[in-house]
């Protein structure tokens, strides 16, 4: 009996019954109503719940028949995996939308049970006219529903999307006779059984006027202008349910028919693609919070319009199972999560969401949408993007991908915009907000979904969900005071970072420890701070624990999950500042784009080796150049070398100060790790070893760039910021001499400017705490007020520059004699001639900030508080250790890197010992001491003979013309801000392009359905030329 | 004058595209497969004469379940779009006279004579739906003419909304039933053979495709008339 | 020869039709149209089915019925049609010479 | 034969309806057209299910079940039409709706005057 009653029939009993029944109980009372209502919709969510259980334990598709005979003469559904998917969530997403309806008149429950009905119809029926009724229930309920909300506006709009759907139906009616006509059949079965019959013009006119009617009903690009005015104007849960349900029933139904057009399949991908661009195009343009909704909801479904034909033409089937449902659940929770968020805001425009940040759970929830939506971890979207580039790569579809990637760095780049828009601008009073309940239900359910589709991509290690369950216990607490919170953050790390790092083993077991203490190390500065940081510490705790995470990935989804957790919280980190939120937005975009640019080398990576673990890197052929110059390109974007540097100064600056210190110190070096997986495949593709030269000199011309700008600086974080950038150029070069000691010096390098980096930033941080100043011009001599910062800082400095005895000078020297052993002259001299550069910089530091006149307001500060002096300390001790006893650190570094990898290098030249055992004595010390002075004294001569002031320009105006001025004149010249003006070029071009598409929607409904009809005929004519293509040859 | 042009030349594409159609049209000789199977079929399993009746109520009944329920959403659509509840709508414009006047006797006599000959064509049409051309849903649309003629005759006649919502969604709910019962009974949902086949071409035979058709044809018209009624001022 | 007579008077019934198509086409304003339709196509409607009723002899009551239901709603119906179009002040041709129509309701005090 | 004239005359009321709906500004006159385009597919449907020189598929005395199978038209458009007439008029009456609520919102029946959400 129970079997019977949770059969899938009973769905559309439910919803007819309920449908004409619902008037009888308002005749009874209102309460009734409703509870009918809500009664229906939860039979039909349990029905089809039901069905999906037993659909995943295997039982085969349910047949539905009616009319009491076999399909061909009647209407027969069918409800397999994929159906009952789409049937269950878009049940659980009316399930929770009945909140907003549920005290509307009865014929809006009405409408809206029929609607849900109608979708489900849509996606079971396996009848071509039935799928057209279908489509008319659902198109009429949904006429219904816009009629909410009587705005001119919207009466208007509603009028367009009349219009509009009337006659893509009409077309949909008349390519089902013609198919009729050629075919004699209605079954979608038989059809696609019988598809070589369907030729002749009318077959083909039949097969056009179908794809057309279901490609418009998704709202493609230039036909979509009723859509979207439709999506701006119409009440809140009934926009979600278009574009969550009624886009779900229409795509489904062109899944099913796909077998039909066979031979259209790459035009439907590339209108897909069009619809997928321009939509998140034209969506950097929009201020209004409903419309920009609209643009991503029609850019993603044109995303999924592309996957479906380019996987079907790979036929890769358990490929199509996760990336579409991963995609399409994806869209249809975050998308009907934010469109009940713009109802719970009340506010059109995009700057007014400002006031989500005064209540707590919102601001957490749009960010979770925020992020489920353009795809990122842990959210099914970025299961299913991973899935479909990797599926794409194995069918050589390259651009493809390369599409797929642009359009979702379109979409993050305003999706975060808005996100961003909302936390930091002013907020006025808010009203009582309504129940947050519908929406947070949206939010756990794709929290839920995401870890169903990790599983099922092949992520179900539970180490990698540890970073985020750490930030959910610290969301927790919110309530502790922030002291209490930061030890518990930092406990919390220390003991998941070790359970982390147990298993490691050579260079990822170093690294792994060098970021986890780092962090912990830097983080205790987080301590300084006692005000309420709501939202900072669970932020903290994920970026902490993610960064030793990341040594731990094995498999190439793992280790672009961990790095996308680790933009994504150093983020949100950055974007705490109000001032930070254009610099994070930047930040945000280039990793992103780092990132997709390693998804891309792990795609190529996949399609030669054919696995998708690391360890392939090793394995790669020798043609695995492109996965080398892939993996250069994105690592060195977030390295933030030279052209693509233009993120980091800001990041870096206007972050908090902790977090610019953790940043600076800690997560600089995430790249540096990806290089050193990255560049094995280096050695084994034979084009790859003058690449790495390649690869060296980018790392030099960073360095010196970076000096050169850095001394440019009055700022004192951007000088930090940019001394830190060109100390990463020195690492990058380190990595790719490719020799073993060039790893040693690289990783010796990557210690010691943690620790250098880590106490500067803190000391910066200690004096912008007690000034309140950051341009360097206006402090000076706080030597006398603030000693222990001085002498840290002094150390500091001394370590970075280079000068003997601390580490800075043997990590120079290993560098230079690895460049020498490897025949890099070039890059030897450029070492030099950077440090030369950075040590003026550093020297300015010191001079400028500590020493010199001190200003009458600074004599009253104290000391720097203990916990800014503490991590300092502890960081100082570590550069002693380093510097007296190196070889604690170079010996497990060198018997760490793979002893393959040593095998395979010509080992001619000195031991590392004997080089070792060089560098102490006197002569090499006393031999750069001598050479430095000589320097100095050159320029002092040349400075004094006024020669300078010549080259210098009239900038030197003071009595005593200082050194410095001089070298900033020159750097200012050497370092003209080529890279600023091509990426402000570059999105000065996308915002204009956006700008000048826009004006194609002139909002004149009439022009929307010439549209229409011109998408019908290009399709038409796109076809007809495919058709007779592919008769000719 | 763009705009025209663009018009011109879609029209003319569209031509060319049902020229092509028209010119690749070959009649059909005979019968296609599904169609002499169904003139087989609908005789000889469900005892009804007229094939198309068979198919519409039976073989693809549910095509019509979802077109009584688009019937019924438009009715309920209509309501919310001219908001019956909501404030007076149509506030007496000038080129509307006051309330409406009532027409003149010539209409009203009109009336009077022709609405009895409708509704027994209407009733005609609705209950041989099965044996001679015709069915409930156009048994339902000559009902509702007659309604609309007695709408135009007497304006200030006021159709008892509340009986024909109940009519409607009675009618509608007991078509489910049937369907529900055809499930039960017989050997599929909407199968009509839960009543006696009876003798071909008699009043009462073919199963419940009678009573489907009457059912039909009353919710059809009280729909029609619902709707008619929200439109007037 | 009965088949002669009423094919005549089906082609008669045609001719009137389509005087009745002509009509609406020539015709200055509304009124003139609608009543040059009504009453050539009743006409012809009537002439056809006779001619129909002379051919076959068997189906004359139907077609009785039939000519009834035309004479009763064709005239009643461009009757109100008229009515409407004059009470909402439709123009009329130039050269019209009287309106019985609006000089009853003028006398009756435009009242109604 | 007579199917391709009916096939023909079906396409050009779908034309003239679209041109109708594409050229008046008169929002009434652009639900004629839509109606007009809707004859048009209904008697398209028709058409497609005539069989040469066939009959209604109605088994009487006139009309025996094999006889029927070489003279009776092809039944299942004309169902179809049937279905599709039903839904014309739901659309035609929904769109007379919103006619009306345009007109009371701006007072004007042109489609120019109702072009808010643009961009």
């Amino acid at each position: 009996m129970v079997e019977s009653l949770l059969h899938p029939l009973n769905i559309f009993i439910v919803g007819l019954a309920g449908g004409f029944l619902i008037p009888l109980f308002y005749r009874l009372g209102k309460s009734w109503t409703a509870a009918a209502f809500v009664l229906a919709l939860a039979a039909m969510t349990v029905i089809s719940g039901y069905g999906l259980f037993v659909l995943l334990n295997g039982t085969a598709p349910i047949e539905i028949l009616t009319g009491g005979a076999k399909p061909p003469y009647a209407i027969n559904l069918r409800m397999g995996l994929a159906e009952s998917i789409f049937a269950f969530s878009v049940n659980l997403v009316a399930l929770f939308g009945a909140a907003y309806v549920v005290r509307e008149r009865y014929g809006t429950l009405l409408l809206y049970l029929l609607l849900v009905m109608g979708i489900q119809g849509m996606v079971m029926t396996r009848d071509l006219f039935n799928l057209f009724v279908f489509l008319e229930i659902v198109s009429i309920a949904t006429y219904g529903l816009l009629g909410l909300r009587d705005t001119p506006a919207s009466l208007s709009a509603t009028f367009k999307f009349l219009m509009a759907t009337v006659l893509a139906s009409t077309f949909f009616l008349i390519g089902t006779l013609l198919l009729y006509a050629v075919t004699g059949i209605l079954n979608i079965d038989e059809l696609i059984a019988k598809r070589a019959s369907i030729t002749g013009p009318i077959g083909f006119a039949a097969l056009i006027f179908l794809l057309a009617c279901l490609l418009l009903e998704l709202k493609p690009f230039p036909a979509n202008g009723w859509g979207l005015d439709v999506y701006e104007t119409a009440r809140c849960d009934v926009a979600a349910m278009i574009s969550g349900g009624v886009s779900a029933g229409v795509f489904f139904a062109l899944l099913k028919l796909l077998p039909l057009f066979e031979d259209q399949l790459e035009l439907i991908a590339g209108l897909g693609a069009m619809t997928f661009v321009f939509s998140n195009l034209i969506g950097l343009q929009q201020t209004n919070a409903q419309r920009l909704l609209g643009y991503s909801s029609i850019g993603q479904v044109g995303l999924l319009t592309i996957a479906v034909p380019l996987l079907y033409r790979l036929n890769a089937d358990n490929a199509m199972f996760l990336v579409v449902g991963g995609l399409f659940i994806n869209h249809l929770f975050a998308k009907v999560g934010l469109f009940w968020l713009a109802g719970y805001v009340g506010r059109e425009r995009l700057q007014d969401w400002a006031v989500l940040a005064r209540r707590p759970g919102a601001i957490l929830t749009f960010g979770i949408l925020i992020v489920a939506i353009s795809g990122l971890p842990p959210f099914p979207g970025f299961w299913a993007k991973w899935q479909l580039v990797m599926s794409l790569a194995v069918g050589d579809l390259h651009v493809w991908i390369a599409i797929v990637l642009v359009g979702s760095l379109l979409e993050a780049a305003y999706m975060f915009r808005w996100f961003s828009l909302a936390l930091n601008s002013p907020a006025e009073a808010d009203g009582v907000p309504a129940d947050l309940f519908p929406i947070f239900g949206m939010a756990l359910l794709l929290v839920i979904s995401g870890y169903i589709a990790g599983k099922l991509a092949g992520l179900a290690a539970l180490w990698a969900y540890m970073p985020l369950a750490a930030g959910l216990v610290l969301h927790m607490l919110a309530r502790l005071p922030s002291r209490m919170q930061c030890l518990i953050v930092l406990v919390l790390v220390t003991v998941g970072g070790s359970q982390l790092i147990l298993e490691l083993s050579g260079i990822s077991l170093l690294f792994a420890m060098l970021l986890l203490a780092g962090g912990l190390v830097v983080s205790i500065a987080c301590l300084a701070r006692t005000d309420h940081r709501s939202g900072f510490y669970p932020l903290l705790a994920v970026m902490l624990l993610s960064l030793p995470a990341l040594p731990r990935a094995t498999t190439s989804l793992e280790f672009i999950f961990v790095w996308e957790l680790i933009t994504l919280s150093s983020y949100f980190l950055i974007l705490r500042r109000t001032e930070a939120a254009a610099h994070a937005l930047q930040y945000l975009l280039f990793s992103l784009a780092a990132a997709f640019f390693l998804l891309c080398a792990f795609a190529v990576l996949h399609t030669q080796t054919g696995s998708v673990s690391l360890s392939a890197l090793r394995a790669a052929g020798p043609d695995s150049a492109p996965v080398f110059v892939l993996l250069a390109i994105g690592l060195l974007i977030k390295a933030g070398a030279i052209g693509v540097h233009v993120w980091l100064p800001g990041a870096y600056a206007e972050a908090d100060d902790d977090v610019s210190a953790l940043l600076s110190a800690v997560i600089s070096k995430v790249s540096i790790y990806g290089l050193l997986v990255g560049t094995y495949v280096a050695i084994r593709s034979d084009v790859s070893l003058n690449l790495a030269l390649v690869v060296g000199w980018i790392g030099m011309l960073t360095t010196l760039a970076g000096a050169m700008l850095a001394a440019r600086q009055d700022d004192l974080k951007r000088m930090l910021a940019y001394s830190s950038m060109s100390q990463l150029g020195y690492i990058v070069a380190a990595i790719a001499l490719m020799s073993h000691l060039g790893w040693v010096t690289a990783l010796y390098l990557a210690a010691n400017h943690l620790l250098v980096k880590g106490i500067l930033f803190l000391v910066a941080a200690a004096i912008i705490l007690r000034t309140g100043k950051r341009s360097i011009v206006e402090l000076g001599g706080l030597a006398g007020v603030m000693p222990v910062t001085f002498t840290t800082a002094a150390i500091a400095i001394v370590a970075m520059s280079g000068l003997p005895p601390l580490a800075g000078f043997g990590g120079k020297w290993l560098l230079l004699s690895a460049m020498m052993e490897k025949g890099w002259y070039g890059p030897a001299l450029m070492t030099l001639l950077a440090t030369f550069v950075g040590f003026i910089y550093m020297a300015r530091f010191i001079q400028a900030i500590f020493l010199g006149p001190r200003r009458a307001t600074h004599d009253a500060l104290t000391e720097a508080p203990i916990p800014l002096l503490t991590p300092q300390i502890l960081l100082i001790a570590g550069i002693f250790l380093m510097s007296f006893f190196p070889k604690l650190l170079i010996t497990p570094l060198s018997n760490a890197i793979d002893p393959q990898f040593a095998s395979t290098l010509v080992w001619q030249g000195m031991s590392l010992e004997m080089i070792y055992g060089y560098w102490n004595p006197v002569p090499v010390m006393a031999l750069a001491v001598i050479a430095s002075t000589i320097l100095f004294g050159l320029f002092w001569l040349l400075q004094q003979s006024g020669w300078w002031a010549t080259i210098a320009n009239v900038e030197i105006g003071g009595t005593r013309p200082s050194l410095y001025k001089g070298f900033r004149a020159v750097f200012t010249t050497l370092t003209p801000p080529w890279a600023g003006a091509l990426w402000g070029g570059l999105t000065e071009a996308t915002t204009t392009s956006a700008e000048r598409i826009r004006i194609l929607y002139t909002g004149n409904g009439q022009t929307y359905n010439l549209y229409i009809l011109y998408y019908f005929l290009a399709l038409y004519a796109a076809a007809g030329v495919r058709h007779l293509w592919v008769a000719v040859n | 004058m763009i705009r025209r042009h663009s018009i011109i030349v879609a029209i003319v594409s569209l031509g060319l595209v049902f020229a092509s159609l028209v010119i690749g049209y070959t009649e059909q000789q005979a019968a296609r497969p599904l169609a002499e199977s169904y003139i087989r079929l609908v005789p000889q399993e469900l005892g009804a004469p007229n094939v198309i009746t068979g198919i519409l109520l039976t073989y693809r009944a549910f095509d019509t379940l979802g077109e009584i329920a688009v019937l019924f959403m438009v009715a309920a659509s209509v309501g919310l779009v001219l908001g019956r509840e909501g404030p007076p709508r149509g506030v007496p414009s000038e080129d509307r006279p006051g309330e409406a006047r009532p027409s003149s006797e010539i209409v009203q006599t009109g009336t009077q004579i022709l609405v009895p000959l409708i509704s027994i064509f209407a009733a005609y049409i609705i209950m041989n739906g099965h044996l001679t051309a015709g069915g409930g849903f156009q048994g339902g649309a000559v009902i509702a003419s007659g309604i609309l003629l007695v709408l135009l005759a007497y304006p200030q006649y006021q159709p008892n909304l509340e009986f024909l919502g109940i009519t409607e969604s009675v009618a509608g709910a007991l078509f489910v039933l049937a369907g529900i019962a055809g499930l039960i009974v017989a050997d599929g949902f909407l199968d009509n053979r839960i009543l006696p086949l009876g003798q071909f071409g008699a009043f009462f035979s073919a199963g419940a495709i009678p009573v489907l058709s009457a059912l039909l044809g009353i919710k059809v018209g009280c729909e029609l008339s619902v709707i008619l009624e929200r439109f007037r001022p | 020869m009965t088949d002669l007579i009423g094919s005549v008077l089906v082609l008669l019934g045609a001719i009137f039709h389509f005087s009745a198509g002509l009509g609406m086409l020539r015709m200055p304003d509304v009124y003139t149209r609608m009543q040059a339709g009504t009453k050539a196509s009743t006409l012809g409607n009537t002439l056809v089915l006779a001619g129909l009723a002379i051919h076959h002899p068997g189906w004359s009551l139907k077609l009785l019925i039939i000519v009834y239901f035309v004479l009763m709603t064709n005239p009643v119906s461009s009757h109100a049609l008229a009515r409407a179009a004059h009470s909402i002040r439709i123009p009329m041709a130039g050269d019209t010479g009287i309106d019985v129509l609006r000089d009853g309701r003028q006398e009756a005090g435009g009242g109604t | 034969m007579i199917s391709r004239i009916v096939l023909t005359t079906g396409l050009l009321l779908v034309l003239i309806g679209l041109w109708g709906m594409l050229t008046h500004r008169n929002i009434l006159r652009i639900i004629i057209g839509f109606s007009l385009m809707g004859t048009g597919t209904h008697i398209v449907i028709v058409a497609i299910g005539y069989v040469a020189n066939g009959t209604a598929p109605i088994i009487d005395r006139a009309l025996s079940v094999s006889e029927a199978i070489s003279r009776a038209v092809d039944p299942v458009p004309s169902a179809l039409a049937v279905t599709a007439i039903v839904i014309g008029m739901a659309v035609t009456a929904v769109m007379l709706a919103y006619a009306i609520r345009l007109y009371e919102s701006k007072k004007t029946l042109s489609i120019d005057a109702f072009t808010e959400s643009k961009w």
